[in-house]
C-alpha cells in the first residue's frame, strides 16, 4: 500500500507514469505460428503471451472422445516459462495455481465457444507466458481469444478481459480505482479480474484474490468492465485489419 | 430478501447507446478528485473500424458491402429476420438478429446469410476429393486423417479389392486389412456420406483414386478448405491434373486435395495406350501394383521437378494466393522465367523474395 | 415373515426353512445364503430372515447400497450413449454399463424405433446378465455383459415399459425399492407408491428396483410433493436402523 | 469402474422448470441453505460438519519445526483436502480432479492468503522456531456444497483448537503439555467463510448451497468469501455463462447477510461446546491447583 498510495495521492500517475484510467499499451498479432490451426502473440504492457490453439481435432487415444453431451472438449495447458519473473523460478509441474488458471481457461471457453457444432472432437490451447508483468489471468483470456478467432472456431462474442485495483483495501473517502494494473501493484493493491462476453455487462469471469472492503468491488468492477470494452476494441481492430490483409492484399 | 433478478432489456450491436445504456445499470466510473479524464488515447486509433461498424447495421447494405469487408465475432450482420442463419453465423436467444461467430466475410445465398472464417480446419463435404493419411486401422476399415475435426472412416467395403469391383469382400480380406492400407499410407479419396457428427467417410472406388507414391506430400492446412479461401487450395473444377515440367523432368502429377493436403508424383503410365482393354483386363493389371508400397525409379531430373512445382505451392500459399490448377500452371512457368533471369549461381529455393517475385508474375499473367 | 436377524456366518437351522405345502417342490435359496451339501445353508449377507412356504423359498433381506441386476428385474435406467445395434444405459454409478437393443421396444423396426438421446430414462426390465456363480443366475446367457429389455419377450407388447418423458426422478433405498414392487401390484409399483402416499392425487410414477422412482403429477409442485413423501416415507421406514446407526463422532 | 451418475434429461428439465417456479426439488427457498450441524470431537480442533448429506470432517494439529528461511517471523499454516472414493463414485484415489484443484485453492486464498490466521504469533524464536499449524479437510460424504462445507470446518476447527502454551527464555523453548498448561487458543485476525452461488438461465435464477443434481444441472457458480464485517476475501467465477454485472453485486450483498448468520451460529455452538467441557475442565483446574 504505502509504495503507490504516497506518491499517487501528490501526482496522481501511478508508478510507471500512467493516469488511473490509462491501459498500458496492448500490442497484438495474429497467425504467429504456421503450424499451428490459429495463434496469436499478445503483449499487455511487460506481461507477454504467446497462444497457439490445435483443433478441433480427434482427441488424444484413451481420453474419451469429446467433451460431454456430444460437445467439443476443450484442453487448456499453461506453460509459465522460468525466465518469466524477475526472479528466475523453478515451478512444480503440479502447480496448484497454474492448474486453477487452466481450469478457469477451459471453463470460460467451455461456455463462449459454440462447442456443439463439434462433436467427439478436442480443442487444445496452449499458452506461453514469456514474460509476467500483472494481469496473468486477462492477458491469456486475450491471447486466446485472438487464437480461437484466427483458428475460425465460432463463438457467441469475443471473450476480452482486463483487471482493476483500488488505491486502499479499506471502506475510506480517499481511495481511487486504479485500472490495469502491473506486477507491482498488484502485490500491494486489492485487485479485480473482469472477463466479459461481448460489449455489454455481461460478465463471463470474476476473479479476486484480495481481500478488500464489498463497497470498493462495485468501483472496481465498473472500471475493469469499462476497459474490457476498451480493450475489445483495440483486439477488434487487430482482427480486422489481419482480416482486411487477408482479403485483400493477395501479394505484398 | 429476493435472489431473482430482473431482467433489464439487452440492447444488441448499438454502440451510439451503449454509454446510455451503462449508466443505466451500472454506476458510472467515480471521478477521482482533482481530475479531468483525458480521452482514452486507443479509442482514437481504431476510429476507422467502428465506421464499418455501422454499415454493417443496414441489412441491405451489408451483405452487398460484405463481399469486401470483414466481420468479427460477436458483430450484427443482420436484424432483419428475413435472413436465414447459416455456418458462422448464431441468433443470441429472444431477439431476431443474426450476429457473426468467427471473423471472416459474409456470404449470402438466397437467404441464407452465412460468415466463411478466414481460416478454418477443413469441413467435409459429399464429393471433396481429398488426399489423407491412414492413422488407425480398425477391425473392418481404416481411420484417415484428413485434416477435419474428426477422422474420417474408409469402411474396407469402399475399397477397390484386387481381383475386380464385383469381388465380394471375404473374411480373408478382413484379416489381410494391413495389406491394402496401414499406418502411414497416404491415400487420394472421396467423400461419400457424411455422419451425424460431421464427420466423412469416404470411398477410394474408382482408377482415380487409392494409394499414393513415387511423390512428396505437402500440407497447406489451416488454411484449407472450402470456398476458394486465399491461400489454400481452392474447389474447382479438376483437383488433379498433370503438369509437362521442362528440364527433362517428364510428367509430374499433381492433386489437390481439397482439404489442404496435396500430392506431387511422378505421372506412371500404367493403362496408357491400352484404351480399349476391356474394364475386367484393366482391374487386373489394377490389381497388381496398386496397393505396392514401393516407389518406382524417379530420375533426378524429374525429383528436382516434383520439388520445384512443391516449392511453387508453398510460395502461393506464404503469398495468400488460393491454389488451383490454373495457378500452378502460372507459377510453375512464372518460375521458369525468373529462373531464367537468373544469373550466375542459380537457386531452386522458393522462398522470400525469389517466391514473391514468381506470385507476382503468375498473377500479373493472369491479369493479362 | 421374518423371524430372525442373521450375521454372515450364521447357519440356518432346520426349523426356520419353510414348510413346504407342495414337498416335491425344491427349496429355492434367494440372496444371502449359500448352500454347503449336504444340508447346510449358511448366511453371507446380514439382515432378517424371510420365507414363503408358498414358493417354498428362503432369502436373506437386505437393505445394501449397490444394485446388483438379476434377471427379470425391472429398473429404470439412463441412456449413455448410442450403438448400431444398441444403447449403453446407465442403472447406478456402481453397475456396469448394460446394453438396450434397438429392436427391444413395441413395435420397433430397424427403421422406425425410438430415438433416444444420451439421458433419456426408459423403464425396463432385465432381460439377462452375464454368466456368473450366483446361485440365483438359473436363466442367464453367455453375453459379456447385462442385457435389458422394454417388451415382453413373448407377447412383443411394452407392457408400460419403454421410454420414460418428463417428471422427475428420486433416488430410494433398493429395500425401499423392492418393498414398494412387491405383491404384484401393477407393473410399476404404483400400488405399492399408494400405501405411502395421501389418496385423492392423480400421478404417474415406474419404480426401478435400482433404487429410483420416475414419478409425473402434473404440475412441478405436485411432483416435487409425490416425490419427496416417497423419500420422506424411506427415510421413516429405515429412521430407526439410522437413527441407531447415527454414530458419535469422538 | 464407478461412474457419477450424470443427471438425465428429465432430471435437468424438471430441475430447471422447478426453478422457474421458485420450488426447489427439496422445497428449501432458493436463498436457503441445508441444515448445518457441527459436532465437535473430545480432542480440540476436531469438527464433523454436516450440510444436509454433504460430510466434511477438518483437523487442526500443531508442531513445532523450522520457519521458512524467507519468512523467519512467521509461522507456518497449510490447508491439505482429501477427497476420498467414499464421498462420490467421481473421486478416484490418486487422481486429481478440477473439483479438487478449486476447493484447495479456494480454501487456501479465502482462509490463508487472506490471513485469518496471525501466522506472526505463531513464530516463537525468529528464524529459529514456530508453529506449524496443520488443517486437514476430508470429504466423507459428497451432496453439494464442498466448498463452503470446508471452509466452515476449517474456520469452526480453528477456533476450536487449542496450541500447546509455550515460554521461551534465551534460547530455551519449553513447550508445555496439555497438563501443564491450560493449552491456548489460535490467535484469529477474522473470520471468512465461503458462500456458492449456483445460477441458471443467465444469472436470473440464483441459489446458495445447491445440492449434487442442482450443481450438475447449473449453468455455473460463484464463489464468494467474506467475513462478517462486509470484507470480501475473495470472489471466483471460473467462467460458466456470463451473467450481469449487477447480479454479481447482488450476491455479495446475499452473502454477507448469510456469512453473519452463520458466523453466529458457529459462534454459538462453539460457546455451547465450551460449557460442556467447562465443567470438566473447571473441576481439572481446581484439582491441579489443590495439588500445587
Amino acid at each position: 500500500m504505502p509504495l503507490d498510495t504516497s506518491t499517487y495521492a501528490l501526482s496522481l500517475l501511478r508508478l510507471d507514469g500512467r493516469r488511473w484510467n490509462e491501459l498500458r499499451r496492448i500490442h497484438a498479432q495474429i497467425s504467429t505460428q504456421a503450424a499451428a490451426d490459429g495463434s496469436a502473440y499478445l503483449e499487455m504492457g511487460n506481461t507477454k503471451v504467446i497462444c497457439t490453439v490445435s483443433g478441433p481435432s480427434e482427441g488424444r487415444r484413451g481420453q474419451g472422445q469429446g467433451g460431454e453431451g456430444g460437445k467439443a472438449r476443450i484442453e487448456v495447458e499453461v506453460n509459465l516459462a522460468g525466465f518469466a519473473g524477475v526472479e528466475r523460478k523453478k515451478r512444480a509441474r503440479g502447480d496448484r495455481r497454474i492448474a486453477e488458471l487452466q481450469h478457469t481457461l477451459t471453463q470460460a471457453y467451455t461456455s463462449t465457444l459454440l462447442t456443439h457444432l463439434y462433436p467427439h472432437s478436442t480443442i487444445l490451447i496452449t499458452l506461453h507466458i514469456l514474460s509476467l508483468d500483472g494481469s496473468l489471468l486477462a492477458a491469456t483470456l486475450n491471447a486466446a481469444t485472438l487464437a480461437l478467432i484466427d483458428a475460425g472456431i465460432p463463438m457467441s462474442n469475443y471473450l476480452v478481459a482486463c483487471t482493476a485495483g483500488s488505491t486502499s483495501f479499506e471502506e475510506s473517502d480517499n481511495a481511487d480505482p486504479l485500472l490495469d494494473l502491473n506486477g507491482q501493484e498488484e502485490q500491494e493493491l486489492p485487485f479485480v479480474t473482469v472477463g466479459i462476453l461481448g460489449d455489454g455487462d455481461k460478465v463471463s469471469v470474476l476473479v479476486m484474490e484480495s481481500r478488500v472492503q464489498m463497497s470498493r468491488l462495485e468501483t472496481m468492477l465498473v472500471v475493469a468492465v469499462d476497459g474490457c470494452k476498451r480493450v475489445r476494441e483495440i483486439l477488434d481492430g487487430v482482427v480486422r485489419e489481419h482480416g482486411r490483409n487477408m482479403v485483400e492484399g493477395a501479394v505484398g | 430478501m429476493s435472489m431473482r433478478v430482473g431482467k433489464e432489456e439487452v440492447k444488441e450491436g448499438e454502440s451510439e447507446s451503449e454509454d446510455v445504456n451503462e449508466s443505466e445499470r451500472l454506476p458510472a466510473p467515480p471521478k477521482p478528485p482533482r481530475q479531468t479524464h483525458p480521452t482514452t488515447t486507443n479509442s482514437h486509433d481504431y476510429d476507422s473500424t467502428s465506421d464499418i461498424d455501422m454499415d454493417i447495421d443496414e441489412p441491405t447494405h451489408s451483405v452487398k458491402r460484405a463481399r469486401k469487408s470483414v466481420v468479427t465475432p460477436g458483430e450484427l450482420v443482420t436484424s432483419d429476420p428475413q435472413w436465414m442463419r447459416g455456418h458462422g453465423t448464431y441468433i443470441p436467444p429472444s431477439t431476431t438478429s443474426i450476429l457473426s461467430t468467427v471473423a471472416g466475410t459474409v456470404l449470402k445465398t438466397n437467404k441464407l446469410l452465412s460468415v466463411t472464417p478466414l481460416r478454418a480446419r477443413y469441413t467435409p463435404e459429399i464429393g471433396d476429393l481429398v488426399v489423407g493419411r491412414i492413422v488407425e486401422v480398425q477391425a473392418r476399415r481404416w481411420k484417415v486423417d484428413v485434416a477435419a475435426a474428426l477422422l474420417a472412416a474408409l469402411p474396407l467395403s469402399a475399397i477397390n479389392l484386387p481381383g475386380g469391383i464385383l469381388r465380394k469382400r471375404t473374411a480373408v480380406d478382413e484379416l489381410n486389412i494391413r495389406t491394402f492400407f496401414t499406418e502411414g499410407d497416404l491415400l487420394v479419396a472421396e467423400v461419400q456420406a457424411l455422419f451425424q457428427d460431421g464427420s466423412a467417410g469416404l470411398h477410394t472406388r474408382s482408377l482415380k483414386y487409392g494409394k499414393l507414391r513415387n511423390g512428396y506430400f505437402l500440407s497447406v492446412s489451416g488454411t484449407g478448405g472450402s470456398r476458394g479461401r486465399k491461400g489454400g487450395v481452392a474447389r474447382s473444377r479438376r483437383q488433379v491434373f498433370t503438369l509437362t515440367t521442362a528440364n527433362g523432368g517428364g510428367e509430374v502429377d499433381v492433386i489437390l486435395g481439397v482439404n489442404g493436403y496435396i500430392w506431387i508424383s511422378k505421372h506412371v503410365n500404367s493403362a496408357q495406350g491400352n484404351k480399349d482393354i476391356s474394364i475386367t483386363k484393366l482391374e487386373e493389371q489394377v490389381s497388381l501394383g496398386v496397393y505396392s508400397s514401393q516407389n518406382e525409379e524417379i530420375a533426378p531430373a524429374t525429383r528436382r521437378e516434383i520439388a520445384r512445382v512443391t516449392g511453387v505451392i508453398r510460395a502461393l500459399v506464404e503469398n495468400g494466393v488460393g491454389v488451383d490448377e490454373d495457378m500452378v500452371v502460372r507459377g510453375y512457368e512464372a518460375c521458369q522465367e525468373v529462373d531464367l533471369e537468373e544469373e550466375g549461381e542459380r537457386s531452386d529455393w522458393l522462398g522470400g523474395e525469389k517466391g514473391r517475385r514468381v506470385v507476382e508474375l503468375a498473377m500479373g499473367a493472369m491479369v493479362t | 415373515m421374518a423371524s430372525s436377524i442373521l450375521l454372515p456366518g450364521d447357519t440356518i437351522p432346520p426349523s426356520a426353512l419353510p414348510h413346504a405345502k407342495n414337498p416335491s417342490k425344491p427349496l429355492t435359496l434367494g440372496p444371502g445364503l449359500r448352500h454347503t451339501p449336504p444340508l447346510t445353508i449358511t448366511a453371507h449377507l446380514a439382515g432378517p430372515l424371510h420365507t414363503d412356504s408358498k414358493k417354498n423359498a428362503i432369502w436373506v433381506e437386505n437393505n445394501g447400497g449397490r444394485y446388483i441386476p438379476h434377471p427379470s428385474d425391472l429398473i429404470i435406467a439412463t441412456i449413455l450413449s448410442s450403438h448400431p445395434e444398441s444403447y449403453t444405459c446407465s442403472l447406478s454409478p456402481y453397475t456396469p454399463p448394460t446394453l438396450l437393443p434397438h429392436l427391444s421396444f413395441e413395435s420397433a423396426t430397424k427403421k422406425t424405433r425410438p430415438i433416444l438421446l444420451p439421458g433419456s430414462l426408459v423403464y425396463a426390465r432385465i432381460a439377462s446378465t452375464p454368466s456368473s456363480t450366483h446361485l440365483t443366475s438359473s436363466s442367464s446367457s453367455s453375453s459379456p455383459e447385462t442385457e435389458l429389455e422394454c417388451i415382453h419377450p413373448s407377447t412383443g407388447k411394452a407392457d408400460g415399459l419403454g421410454p420414460l418423458k418428463g417428471g422427475m426422478v428420486w433416488d430410494i433405498s433398493l429395500g425401499f425399492a423392492r418393498e414398494l414392487l412387491k405383491k404384484g401390484d401393477g407393473v410399476a409399483g404404483i400400488e405399492g407408491v399408494k400405501r405411502f402416499i395421501g389418496e385423492g392425487r392423480g400421478f404417474e410414477c415406474a419404480v426401478g428396483r435400482n433404487g429410483r422412482v420416475w414419478v409425473d403429477a402434473g404440475s412441478v409442485g405436485d411432483t416435487v410433493r409425490v416425490g419427496r413423501e416417497i423419500v420422506e416415507a424411506d427415510g421413516r421406514r429405515r429412521g430407526s436402523e439410522w437413527g441407531r446407526g447415527e454414530m458419535g463422532f469422538r | 469402474m464407478p461412474r457419477e451418475a450424470e443427471p438425465s434429461l428429465n432430471e435437468r428439465e424438471f430441475i430447471h422448470q422447478a426453478l422457474r417456479e421458485q420450488t426447489r426439488i427439496d422445497g428449501r427457498a432458493l436463498d436457503a441453505f441445508r441444515e448445518l450441524r457441527l459436532q465437535f470431537g473430545d480432542e480440540r480442533g476436531v469438527v464433523d460438519v454436516r450440510l444436509g448429506k454433504t460430510r466434511v470432517i477438518a483437523r487442526i494439529s500443531a508442531e513445532v519445526v523450522a520457519p521458512y528461511p524467507d519468512r523467519k517471523f512467521d509461522g507456518i499454516f497449510t490447508i491439505t483436502t482429501e477427497f476420498s472414493p467414499m464421498a462420490s463414485p467421481a473421486f478416484e484415489v490418486g487422481r486429481y480432479t478440477s473439483d479438487e484443484i478449486i476447493l484447495s485453492r479456494i480454501l487456501e486464498k479465502a482462509i490463508r492468503r487472506s490471513s485469518a490466521i496471525d501466522t506472526e504469533s505463531l513464530c516463537i524464536i525468529a528464524g529459529l522456531k514456530c508453529f506449524f499449524i496443520r488443517a486437514d479437510v476430508h470429504i466423507i460424504d459428497h451432496d453439494g456444497g464442498l466448498v463452503d462445507a470446508s471452509c466452515i470446518a476449517v474456520m469452526t476447527a480453528l477456533q476450536h483448537f487449542r496450541r500447546p502454551d509455550v515460554s521461551v527464555e534465551g534460547e530455551n523453548v519449553t513447550i508445555y503439555s496439555l497438563r501443564e498448561r491450560e493449552p491456548v487458543p489460535l490467535s484469529m485476525l477474522h473470520h471468512p467463510l465461503c458462500i456458492t452461488f449456483s445460477y441458471y438461465d443467465s444469472g436470473e435464477i440464483v441459489l446458495v448451497d445447491a445440492n449434487r443434481l442442482e450443481e450438475q444441472t447449473r449453468e455455473g457458480e460463484v464463489i464468494i468469501a467474506m467475513n462478517m464485517h462486509g470484507e470480501v476475501c475473495q470472489i471466483s467465477k471460473f467462467g460458466g455463462t456470463p451473467v450481469d454485472a449487477l447480479v454479481l453485486l447482488n450476491c455479495t450483498n446475499v452473502a454477507l447477510k448469510k456469512v453473519q448468520t452463520i458466523t453466529k451460529f458457529i459462534q454459538r455452538q462453539l460457546e455451547e461446546d465450551m460449557r460442556k467441557r467447562d465443567v470438566g475442565g473447571l473441576m481439572a483446574e481446581l484439582s491441579a491447583e489443590n495439588e500445587r
